[in-house]
């Protein structure tokens, strides 16, 4: 069994406004240090191991996790703690 | 004329899609469950808005990767017309069929009410008996709303006159204000706002049965 | 998990650990005396939440018998999961309101979510298809960014579940008062259609029939009874125990959609949701309605986590679930439809003879009771009642009739304050509109909606002035029971009938029942003359706030019938020109 | 200039009807060994350098983004690339 953790963000250039308003709060409870927030999703996966590992998450994003036209996604796997 | 309002697990604008083009106008339609459907004995398709898969991980992501959307797709290259309200839009910029993305709406919130839409295309096969610049009201009831696309596919929905419907006053952040949109075929319109809803001078407005009449015209005027 | 097969009968006695639980030392002795042995662990937690105020009414139930709630057009009173009110033309009309106070205290967004779940499912479960909600609300002033954030995402979570399952929220109520500080009150309404034919009733009759149970599998989720501050009782920490249930809201749609095409299977013998106390209150219920007993085999409950054990499968609060009877020998019929959605549906157990409520796992009994000691037979107390100090007092004190001098910034002052201010903020984040039948929408007096294929529609309304019942409950109760009817005509309506939620303090303080009996005397008064009956409702007690007891707050939740759709009017001046009249004293 | 990235999941125990779905449209997908899928909240801060920063990131995860009846979190402190 391995962990796969996706990462799924907001390309550059694509306006997050639940980041903006993520930001302003913390500046409102005096964290006044945070400049930018921005919002994204985080997958854990827990998948059987098998061939091509790699290749097949890169699909997974490719066709369900993310969507290419706001986002873009990245991903680590992981020796599952218990197996 | 026979409509398909396919029902996907979480769809719960599919028996307003249905009152609407059955009840209302009297033509004739099925509610077709996603899955083991045929769609090939029908004249338009319809996607029905509502939170299909509960909308998880993204508006429409999951119902787009669904078997029965090949054949919307099948559907949709011979030239036949697929409508996509709401959810469904969002099924159809998921698939694909539409370009663009629908973000959440810019103030984070759900918003339900009735929103003034401009006709911006009345050339198209859902909108011939509008007139262009023709203000009309339809309520919107969503919280991923907000039209999403870069400068040029932008400037290519433009081009190709594929910005049917503009809101008046953008409620929700959409990009140009831009409420609903065709293929470049002209044949798949998908659109934010509820038709469906405004079928009834009772429930507030009735300035969506021209869409649906435009259609069926259409439709029966080939046949 | 807890280790609690670890925990003798004995111990349980000996070092009082059904206090822990809820339960007093009578009521300990009564549960010593039914079964005549000391109860495990299992049941002493069963007993524990069958007879807590939730289940049982153990405090308001004499109250409660106060309430007319009969009258020739009432076809189903309190009782069931929800009343039924007939509206003419083979159709009814299924309505009731439940809070959810202390979840949303917690967790506001889940709370408020799966108190939206779960009246619903209440509705669902009589074969009515859900067409409305409504929800009443109150929290205390905003200006503490805690209330702030309370306020948003209850309504955030109301919005979350009720524009995902796609029934329309079509109205409510907010009030704003430092007595909820730290208590909201979130209670929500459904309203459903149904044919009189399609009526189902949470009943396990039919010795043999099986036990069908459907929808989302069992987690550890809300158990409350599990509160023990000592450490070696538990392996994990307390922290990996959410008490708080989370809401899945496109389960709860598929299980809606599923259920109402079960109903119109003959296989099918009962259904009931499995609300708070999930399977225990649910199977027991069902069992002591039908005059049978119920023998369930927890191997074969679908299961989120591993090891859970008889006591937490009992007393999950786990939602989106359903438990069915069903005739023997057709129970795939039933679990093919369930599986069409996607849903699981197992069968779990059967209906037997023997009065007896027995739970089996891993081969043994884990629990066995007679049924109607859990469901009939729970006791009831007569709490001492006492006229309030501050009701004296108030009554002595002299009448000041404010001089206004200028009209109009008193008129906007008024305005700005939240209680009375716009609440559009609030009900634009609610689909008020799908199902299409939505004539008057959140904004008006009362909402309307209409009955497709009739010329009928429904008019509904929440309200309660809970200033007016501090300050006299009795004539409080009757102004609030009016005040829904008035509502109601405004809009053009005839009042049907009525589902209340009675939020108070602790009952067990004498002023507070006083309040309590008071209030619900005036409201039974108003119902009597006005000819509404009560048809359901709800009981929340021990709502404090900053250790005092919350504004009494028994909300009203009334239904009304507009014989035509063109009798609708709704409360907003309509044209320039019209005359306004001012009616009545 | 820092990056923190931030990492909230739901707890252990609680129900995630997302991770569900999403696990089982990846099996319908043909991901069959993908057996189970959680989901989290990802968020990126820009925040300016100060004295405690590590402090005040958990402050702020506890105060704000994470809820802690039905959420954990974790962070980590990056050297923002460009900063
Ligand atoms: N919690 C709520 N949910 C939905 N609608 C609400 C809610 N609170 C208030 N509303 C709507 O806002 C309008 C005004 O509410 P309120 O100020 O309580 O009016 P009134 O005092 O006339 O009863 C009503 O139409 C009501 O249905």
């Amino acid at each position: 069994m391995k962990k796969v953790h996706v990462y799924v963000t907001l390309k550059r250039g694509v306006l997050d406004p639940q980041g903006k308003a993520i930001q302003k709060s913390l500046n409102s409870l005096g964290y006044e240090e945070v400049v930018e927030a921005r919002v994204g999703k985080y997958l854990e996966l827990q998948v059987e191991e098998g061939p091509n590992l790699m290749g097949r998450v890169k699909e997974m994003c490719d066709k369900l996790l993310a969507n290419p036209v706001i986002e873009d996604y990245s991903f680590e796997v992981e020796e599952a703690i218990h197996s | 004329m026979k409509f398909a309002v396919v029902v996907f697990p979480g769809s719960n604008c599919d028996r307003d899609m249905y009152h609407a083009v059955k009840d209302v106008l009297g033509e004739e339609a099925e509610l077709v469950w996603y899955e083991n459907s045929n769609l090939s004995n029908y004249d338009g398709i319809l996607l029905p808005g509502g939170f299909s898969y509960g909308d998880y991980l993204r508006s429409g992501a999951v119902a787009a990767t669904s078997n029965v959307m090949e054949q919307v797709k099948e559907h949709a290259s011979l030239g036949k017309p697929v409508l996509g309200v709401c959810n469904g839009f969002q099924v159809l910029t998921e698939s694909g069929l539409l370009p663009g993305a629908l973000m959440r709406n810019k103030n984070l919130s759900f918003m339900c009410h009735q929103e003034e839409l401009v006709v911006k295309n009345n050339e198209t096969i859902f909108t011939s008996s509008y007139s262009t610049g023709e203000i009309i009201r339809f309520p919107i009831a969503h919280g991923e709303g907000n039209y999403y696309c870069d400068e040029e596919t932008l400037a290519e929905l433009k081009n190709n006159n594929q910005i049917v419907f503009t809101y008046k006053n953008n409620p929700n952040g959409s990009v140009s204000d831009i409420a609903g949109i065709v293929n470049k075929q002209g044949n798949v319109l998908g659109m934010m706002p509820h038709p469906e809803r405004a079928m009834e001078k009772l429930l507030g407005s009735d300035d969506g049965l021209k869409l649906f009449q435009s259609l069926i015209n259409k439709v029966k005027a080939v046949v | 998990m807890l280790q609690t097969h670890d925990i003798s009968p004995e111990q349980i006695e000996n070092d009082r650990l059904y206090q822990e639980m809820g339960l007093t030392d009578q009521e300990y002795d009564m549960i010593k005396r039914i079964l005549q042995r000391r109860p495990n662990f299992t049941e002493t937690g069963i007993f524990s939440v069958m007879w807590s105020e939730h289940c049982s009414y153990k405090t308001s139930k004499p109250l409660l018998k106060k309430f007319p709630t009969k009258a020739p057009h009432v076809l189903q009173g309190p009782g069931e999961g929800a009343g039924i009110i007939d509206i003419g033309d083979n159709q009814a009309v299924v309505f009731k309101i439940e809070s959810h106070n202390h979840p949303s205290a917690v967790e506001p967004y889940q709370g408020a979510a799966t108190g939206v779940g779960g009246i619903i499912r209440d509705v669902f479960s009589m074969g009515a298809r859900p067409i409305a909600l409504m929800n009443s609300l109150r929290f205390g002033n905003l200006t503490s960014e805690r209330v702030k954030y309370l306020f948003s995402e209850v309504v955030n979570g109301i919005a979350g579940y009720g524009n995902c399952v796609g029934v329309p929220t079509v109205g409510g109520e907010v009030q704003f008062d430092d007595s909820y500080e730290d208590n909201p009150l979130v209670n929500a309404m459904c309203v459903g259609l149904i044919n009189h034919d399609e009526i189902q009733k949470g009943i396990a009759a039919g010795v043999g029939n099986s036990i069908l149970y459907a929808g989302a599998p069992t987690g550890r989720d809300g158990i409350h009874g599990a509160t023990f501050a000592s450490d070696d009782l538990a392996e994990d920490s307390a922290k990996d125990r959410p008490a708080v249930q989370v809401g899945d809201p496109f389960m709860e749609k598929l299980l809606i959609e599923a259920c109402l095409e079960v109903i119109h299977s003959d296989a099918l013998v009962g259904m009931q949701d499995m609300g708070a106390a999930g399977l225990t209150s649910s199977a027991s219920e069902m069992a002591s309605k039908g005059g049978t007993g119920v023998e369930m085999d927890l191997d074969r409950v679908p299961q989120r986590e591993q090891n859970m054990n008889a006591y937490e499968l009992m007393l999950s609060e786990s939602q989106e679930r359903m438990l069915l009877v069903v005739k023997k020998g057709r129970e795939q019929e039933i679990i093919d439809i369930f599986n069409k959605y996607g849903l699981e549906a197992v069968n779990v157990g059967q209906v037997v003879e023997e009065k007896v409520f027995r739970i089996k796992q891993h081969g043994d009994i884990q629990a066995e009771i007679p049924v109607d000691a859990l469901a009939e037979e729970a006791p009831v107390y007569h709490m001492p009642s006492k006229e309030a100090n501050y009701y004296k007092e108030f009554q002595n004190i002299q009448c000041n009739v404010p001089v206004v001098e200028n009209h109009a910034s008193v008129l906007k002052e008024l305005l700005q304050q939240p209680t009375i201010a716009s609440k559009e903020w609030v009900y634009d984040q609610y689909d008020s509109m799908v199902q299409t039948n939505t004539v008057v929408a959140p904004g008006s007096d009362a909402a309307v909606i209409r009955i497709k294929g009739t010329e009928k529609a429904l008019a509904i309304t929440t309200d309660c002035n809970s200033r007016y019942i501090y300050l006299d409950p009795e004539t409080g109760g009757k102004i609030a029971v009016a005040e829904a009817a008035r509502n109601l005509i405004c809009s053009g309506a005839r009042p049907l009938g009525l589902t209340d939620g009675l939020n108070f303090g602790n009952p067990t303080n004498p002023e507070v029942f006083w309040q309590m009996e008071k209030s619900v005397e005036g409201m039974s008064e108003a119902c009597k003359v006005l000819d509404t009956p009560v048809i359901s409702g709800n009981v929340s007690l021990y709502n404090q706030s900053k250790g005092k007891a919350i504004f009494p707050t028994p909300i009203v939740g009334m239904v009304g019938l507009h014989e035509s759709v063109n009798h609708i009017a709704s409360s907003y001046f309509q044209e320039a020109g019209d005359l306004i009249y001012v009616v009545g004293e």
